[in-house]
């Protein structure tokens, strides 16, 4: 980034400033001293547009969710000041439309407080970190080895694909995965059992979805001669067996 | 100490995490989960008595044994390294995700106001996050929830720890910290 | 047990490495020599008479505290339990066999560009792969998938909630060969 800061002009972000247009407003409020289930919403938005007017004029880029509510903040104080048409039935104050998220966002910021006022792991408190200085460390493991995570496993996955040529690319969409995921506990159900009825297969499979899902999947693994499919002669029953 | 209660004191020792009940329990064969517990008890006890350098922690359904938080600062001094601190953003996110779980991105995003992918992607990279399912509709969202570190980094037996949710008007003048 | 004790034992304990006097004395500031020794002297003791779990050992000239040696069984025991740890190469094997399965050894080996049959023993090994079946071709190859083990490993109800590559890309992942 030092390097670059020559050719191009430091630019400021509102959202480097703020997080979000939820926490202008939680800052606008505070400034205010203002009770946010009374927010004075004429003030608010005025100054809270200004701020906006200001960013520009400095240059800062102002993200598209901070316009956004400017707009329904301009759209509220306009519903409180025009005398509603039709009287009665459910006349919600139109501030709530930005109070009730606004107060959950609050009282989330509070729990995060809490949060970080507990005794953080690696910050107030620590634990020994591995297993040297035991006894038993002397015999070792192999070197070069790391602890697994999830993430972990996918940014394998990717350097992987990374390096084999585009043509090869194939499309994981989700449903190309559940039709794994069948084929994994249709092969749990033949390991344990050794066979089981085209019925059973079928049974319990809440959506149409999940049906064409399971049929994918016998076709894949028979395909792949994971499982044979016999047909009794009489009966006429299907079943399926471990291959 | 009787001999028990040292082998259970040298296993919390050489663990780099907490150690449920079971686990011990199934180290040591011959004991039942009652008599563990009791040596952990006595365990516990002993270290707060004796005003020892730690304590035992029940932390994400399991022990361990932690530094005491009032020797933070010889501590750190001792690491040198400062670990990387949490940003606000992730630190709201992760208390949004804690507190609403199972939740999606989009609930998410709609409660902060702004997108939190990259938020999230750092989360799950400390492993604070996972995916807990997928959501049945267009785009099987995934739907995201805390982790065990998550219960281990905030000193958590587990979610019912949570603090409870504050009524915000009782709260009066106090606002949340910000880093503003 | 004094105050001075209870730091140095909560260094002794948060530290990777054998702590030398004179470190723990640089940490501490205001302590001597001196001072730091007995105050080692006094921990050695302690752990001795109060038959602890662990010692203080004196190592490559600095102080460490480890598990008594007699109870190195319980604790090979803890360690053969713990999680698998994985290598760079096996964590490749496994998750092209995770996203493709069922899928052929030649298939991994194409993709990794190495062979691949060491890292195949050892995920089978640690049952996180296993052969579904055989493909009718010469030599009748092996196909692999993942386990039960695997799903418990990373902590997933079932294969569905193995992120697809393009939540990835939602999280601010870059992509590869993505045109848009």
């Amino acid at each position: 980034m030092e390097q670059t800061q020559d050719q191009t002009p430091y630019k400021v972000h509102l959202g480097d400033l703020f997080d979000g247009p939820m926490d202008l407003l939680v800052h606008l409020v505070k400034k205010n001293e203002v009770d946010i289930y009374d927010i004075p919403i004429a003030l608010i938005t005025q100054q809270y547009v200004e701020y906006l007017e200001w960013m520009k004029s400095l240059n800062i880029d102002v993200a598209g969710d901070f316009l956004v509510m400017a707009a329904t903040l301009a759209h509220i104080k306009s519903r409180v000041l025009l005398p509603t048409q039709e009287e009665g039935v459910d006349d919600e104050d139109p501030r709530m439309e930005i109070v009730r998220p606004l107060a959950e966002y609050l009282q989330l910021k509070y729990a995060a407080d809490d949060l970080m006022e507990r005794d953080r792991l690696d910050w107030d408190v620590f634990a020994r970190r591995d297993f040297d200085g035991t006894e038993a460390s002397s015999e070792g493991e192999p070197g070069g080895l790391i602890q697994v995570g999830l993430f972990e496993l996918i940014d394998a996955f990717q350097e992987i694909i990374k390096r084999v040529s585009p043509a090869y690319l194939w499309d994981l969409t989700p449903d190309t995965i559940s039709v794994k995921s069948r084929i994994s506990q249709i092969a749990d159900i033949l390991e344990e059992r050794g066979s089981m009825t085209f019925q059973e297969l079928f049974e319990a499979q809440a959506t149409r979805g999940d049906i064409i899902v399971t049929f994918l999947a016998i076709l894949e693994m028979a395909k792949f001669q994971l499982i044979r499919i016999m047909q009794h002669l009489e009966s006429g029953i299907i079943r399926i067996f471990n291959g | 100490m009787d001999n028990l209660e040292a082998i259970i004191e040298s296993l919390l020792f050489a663990s780099d995490t907490p150690l449920t009940i079971d686990k011990i329990k199934s180290v040591l064969e011959t004991a039942d989960r009652k008599t563990v517990r009791e040596a952990l008890t006595n365990l516990a006890e002993e270290y707060e008595s004796g005003k020892r350098g730690f304590f035992l922690a029940e932390v994400a359904g399991g022990f361990q044994v932690r530094t005491r938080p009032e020797y933070r600062q010889w501590i750190r001094r001792l690491k040198e390294t400062r670990p990387a601190r949490l940003s606000r953003a992730a630190l709201e996110t992760l208390a949004i995700i804690a507190y609403k779980q199972p939740v999606l991105r989009s609930d998410v995003e709609y409660l902060r106001g702004v997108d939190s992918g990259g938020t999230l992607r750092t989360l799950f990279e400390r492993r604070l996050i996972r995916v807990m399912g997928r959501k049945d509709l267009p785009g099987r969202p995934m739907i995201y929830g805390t982790t065990k570190q998550f219960l281990e980094l905030f000193d958590l037996k587990d979610l019912n720890e949570l603090p409870a949710l504050k009524d915000l008007k009782d709260l009066g003048e106090t606002w949340p910290n910000d880093s503003r």
